[in-house]
């Protein structure tokens, strides 16, 4: 208390009521994602300690060679570059190699964030630059998915963790076979529903004991970690609750047409990595619109077009692809929906 | 969807083989009039134009040629009537809608050595398209290579107040926006499929 | 683009046919040609075919262009450009096909879209037309040769990380992981941005020791482009 | 572009005699250098072709050493004699002693990225396919282009059951692809794990083509056996 007194300054009006600082908001996302990462770690065991401490070190020694290089002031104590690093490892499979994941975190803070001027002009979000680089580049490694909670997980590494640099991933069969429970299976829900018909339900993925990524798999507790973020106002609620929203909208569309081959929209709003992506990437300030009603536009088209790739395209899940080609058009997003100055003539007329 | 229906062909052009992002094809104006949005959008609209007229161009010819069983005299024939084509409608926008022509008449020269105009004749020939479905293609191609631009010169613009480090400024900079929106578009692979 | 050297010294033979490689590369300084750089340098391979089919173009055009600059009107010289380019780039289409059906395939239609490549209606326009037949292949052999050394950086590069091999042999290896990225297109962008990066990045550093040991460094130009 | 105008103005301009010779001059020389070209190589692109398709087909149909090229026409089959007809095309191989080794089929559909193009073995005696081969595909690397290169995936061809039902219209078990490791039919293809959009888009593929040409193909083999 006494620090932020002794930070007070007088100001000359207006007197807006004070926003917090970058410092606050981001360490107050930190704090949000401190839960699911624990829970991360009690589905899948030590695989995710090591994922998301190799990730979160990566992302600071590249955001500090960066800020070395450029000659400027560090910028690793405002967390946002913390925020990437685990951020990229909540939407990596829980055995994902870690020389892999290292690979990804330099992406993302070397070509997400540095080669854009660093924070505040990241127009895609940094964390699922890494992850989409390592989609294209590892396709198989990023899509073995392991059981939750396998017996040993607490004192053994999923074999697939430690494989050495450059190095394939050797076939896990037997580990899986011998790893997963009754009622465990290997693959996500959304793999399931997509390829072999089976559902999962519902309370099972609210709750989140399924297989997925690291952190993406327990709906309900992102959205009570989400809900602090809204409350504090330290993040735009209206992007999550669009997103959601027209993703329930347009998978409620499909499955009134077709109910036997497309999922119900409750299933669509809880499986994958709908969740995460809505509440702690999506709603990355600097990639979003700034217009109320481009951000409504922003969320609606995001969930739209996660809904559209699940359903229709190749891939069991869209969601970060939609976010990118979100990030992508929110400045067209922007420029169409910026309300005229007052007195002054439509765009169009002025030369 | 099969594959030789008109909706899938225009989708294939459009987003999950787009023209500039996957086929790269057109990257030079990707590059160079994608500095703002204005500019960006006239310039896909001159593109589709012109391509609507090529894709048409390039059925007659290469039907003609296969009757004559001439066709290596395939690509002079292609690049010669692009380039006529080009000429052609720019002095007839010039006459009939002058407020089209100051829109987008300085960018229709520039159209004759774009690759994605030549490109989408060469593609429709290998992919035996008829007349309607070369037509479905050159839309497809044209809204590719529009949004393609169009986004590129909407991030960019956002860009220029940006603290872009020295190194990267201008087109190292548009080349990983590329390739971002590139990973960002494989999102669409096998949809419709 | 200022091609004239400084000192007013008419330019030499070995700076008509080297400037093409290293201080006119028309793919790293001038950022030229850019739909066959990106798209047929997956394999290093495909990317020397493409360069040496690019640099015959370039020789056979330029030659003729420059046999015939005194008889051609300007009105008409684009068109007549055009026809010339395509004629050759018809021939290379055919030769290509009759030594490896293979490596035609993989190069698809960007060996026709060679007739589009701006370097060769460039070099015609900017030099060909203005010069004599001995300098002309001197400076489109230099420009060819450029943009081939400049298709293999990314081949290469492309090649290895994508497969794990260099012009189909394995060089790291049965248990290597292929970045299957660097063979796809996003790779394509990537690592033509990683090599203007350095470009830019050694450029500078030369600049700024050149200008700290105070002699005074014509800048190139490139930064403008 | 602006030069050109510029010179325009100027009143040492050429004369349209002297623009129309230039451009009918150029034509002439592109003309000849074209077909010096088109002669010298066409042998050799032709062989090439040639010698491409055999390589394929004899893959296809292990045994083979020559082959006999048939157009399907509606309902009938014709014999070709040269490589450059367009429609939808299958190869028969004999052994040396001329009996049929089995036919090859050209088949193409969707796949991941863009269209598959695969030619597949088909042994009439056995009523089994023979072998398999990716003729042209942009599936991705490192996963779905194993479809062509993993060799537990190719052997799902060798002895892949094509039986015809009774009435010799249609295949009596559909070709479907399977999980990894869990085919248990004569006529399942043994997916790839992660690759499943590839694997079902092959099964598909080779599945839609043997329902339209099997039938066919089996009305006149006598014809293709005695190579009429």
């Amino acid at each position: 208390m006494s620090a932020q007194l002794e930070a007070m300054e007088l100001r000359s009006s207006p007197h807006l009521p004070e926003k917090a600082g970058v410092e606050t908001i981001m360490f107050n996302v930190v704090l949000a994602l401190i839960p699911i990462v624990c829970f991360g770690i009690f589905l899948f065991g030590v695989s995710v300690i090591a994922l998301v401490a190799t990730t979160t070190i990566c992302c600071v020694l590249a955001e500090y060679l960066v800020c070395r290089c450029a000659n400027r002031a560090s910028t690793i104590p405002d967390f946002s570059v913390v925020i990437t690093g685990i951020l990229l490892a909540l939407t990596l499979p829980p055995g994902f190699p870690l020389w892999m994941a290292a690979v990804g975190s330099l992406v993302a803070v070397f070509v997400g964030k540095a080669m854009f001027g660093g924070l505040g002009y990241n127009v895609f979000n940094p964390a699922l630059v890494g992850r989409a680089f390592l989609q294209a580049a590892f396709p198989s490694a990023i899509t073995t998915w392991t059981p939750a909670m396998s017996a040993d997980r607490f004192t053994a590494f999923i074999p697939s963790t430690l494989t050495l640099p450059f190095t394939r991933v050797q076939p896990m069969d037997e580990w899986l076979r011998t790893a997963s429970i009754d009622g465990f299976s290997g693959a996500t829900a959304l793999a399931l529903q997509k390829f072999d018909g089976i559902s999962t339900n519902a309370g099972q993925l609210a709750m989140g004991f399924t297989a997925g990524s690291s952190g993406e798999t327990s709906a309900v507790l992102i959205l009570i970690c989400g809900g602090y973020l809204a409350f504090r106002r330290m993040m735009d609620w209206r992007v999550p609750a669009s997103m959601l929203l027209a993703a329930f909208l347009t998978s409620a569309v499909f499955y009134m047409i077709d109910s036997t081959q497309y999922p119900t929209p409750v299933f669509t709003l809880l499986a994958g990595g709908l969740m995460l992506g809505a509440v702690f990437m999506a709603s990355d300030m600097v990639a979003s619109p700034v217009t109320p009603l481009g951000v409504w536009i922003y969320g609606g088209l995001m969930g739209f077009l996660t809904v559209i790739i699940r359903l229709k395209g190749g891939l069991p899940e869209g969601v970060m692809y939609a976010i990118l080609l979100g990030n992508a058009v929110s400045p067209i997003i922007d420029n169409l929906t910026q309300p005229r100055i007052y007195g002054a003539k439509s765009r169009r007329d002025t030369p | 969807m099969k594959s030789d229906s008109l909706a899938y062909i225009f989708l294939n052009a459009c987003l999950i083989n787009n023209f500039v992002l996957s086929s790269f094809l057109g990257i030079c104006p990707f590059l160079g009039v994608s500095g703002k949005l204005e500019t960006a959008s006239r310039m896909g609209l001159a593109v589709t134009f012109v391509m609507l007229i090529t894709s048409g161009c390039a059925s007659a010819i290469n039907a003609a040629l296969a009757y004559l069983g001439m066709e290596y005299l395939r690509l002079i024939c292609y690049i010669v009537v692009i380039a006529c084509a080009v000429q052609l409608v720019e002095m007839i926008i010039k006459k009939f809608s002058p407020a089209l022509f100051r829109a987008m008449g300085i960018y229709l020269p520039l159209i004759t050595t774009n690759c994605a105009i030549l490109g989408l004749a060469l593609f429709q020939t290998a992919k035996q398209y008829d007349f309607i479905q070369g037509i479905a293609y050159a839309l497809g191609a044209g809204a590719g290579f529009s949004l393609a631009l169009v986004i590129m010169a909407g991030l960019r613009e956002q860009l220029n107040l940006a603290d872009v480090p020295d190194v990267a400024k201008g087109t190292a900079l548009s080349l990983i926006i590329a390739g971002i929106l590139s990973l960002a578009f494989m999102g669409f692979a096998g949809l419709g499929g | 683009m200022n091609t004239a050297s400084p000192s007013n010294q008419s330019p030499t033979v070995a700076d008509t046919f080297l400037k093409g490689i290293w201080k006119e590369n028309p793919v790293f300084v001038m950022v030229l040609g850019m739909c066959p750089t990106l798209a047929v340098t997956n394999s290093a391979t495909n990317a020397f075919t493409m360069g040496i089919a690019t640099t015959f173009v370039l020789v056979g055009s330029s030659t003729l262009i420059s046999l015939l600059r005194k008889f051609i009107p300007k009105q008409v010289r684009i068109a007549t450009y055009i026809v010339i380019i395509a004629t050759f780039v018809t021939m290379v289409d055919y030769a290509i096909q009759a030594v490896s059906l293979q490596l035609y395939l993989a190069l698809g239609a960007f060996i026709q879209l060679i007739v589009v490549n701006c370097i060769i209606l460039g070099r015609a326009e900017a030099f060909a037309s203005k010069n004599s037949v001995f300098q002309s292949i001197l400076d489109a052999l230099g420009m060819g040769i450029g943009f081939t050394v400049a298709l293999l950086c990314l081949g290469t590069v492309r090649e290895l990380l994508g497969t794990g091999s260099l012009m189909g042999m394995r060089v790291f290896g049965d248990a290597f992981e292929p970045w299957g990225l660097m063979v796809l297109p996003p790779g394509g962008f990537f690592v033509l941005a990683g090599w203007l990066l350095l470009f830019s990045w050694w450029k500078r550093r030369s600049t700024t020791e050149a200008a700290t040991a105070g002699v005074a460094m014509q800048r190139t130009g490139s930064h403008e482009i | 572009m602006s030069e050109t105008n510029n010179n325009a103005l100027q009143p040492k301009s050429a004369s349209t005699w002297q623009m129309l010779v230039a451009l009918g001059g150029i034509s002439l020389i592109s003309g000849v250098l074209i077909v010096l070209a088109y002669e010298t190589t066409l042998p050799r692109i032709l062989m090439n072709r040639q010698r491409a398709i055999e390589e394929a087909v004899f893959r296809v149909l292990p045994g083979s050493t020559s082959r006999a090229t048939y157009a399907i026409e509606g309902n009938a089959v014709r014999l070709l004699q040269d490589a450059t007809h367009t429609g939808p095309k299958i190869y028969a191989g004999y052994d040396d002693t001329g009996a049929l080794m089995g036919i090859a089929i050209e088949a193409a559909g969707q796949g991941y990225q863009d269209v598959i193009r695969v030619l597949y073995g088909y042994a009439p005696a056995t009523e089994c396919s023979t072998g398999f081969t990716v003729i042209e595909s942009k599936e991705t690397p490192g996963l779905g282009d194993k479809i062509g290169l993993d060799p537990r995936f190719l052997a799902n061809f060798q002895g892949l059951e094509l039986r015809l039902d009774e009435s010799q219209r249609s295949l009596k078990n559909a070709i479907v692809a399977v999980k990894q490791n869990s085919k248990s039919n004569p006529w399942e293809i043994d997916g790839i794990s992660g690759a499943t959009v590839s694997s079902k888009a092959v099964a598909r593929i080779v599945n839609d083509s043997a329902q339209e040409i099997l039938p066919i193909i089996r009305q006149h083999l006598r014809q293709i056996e005695t190579q009429q």
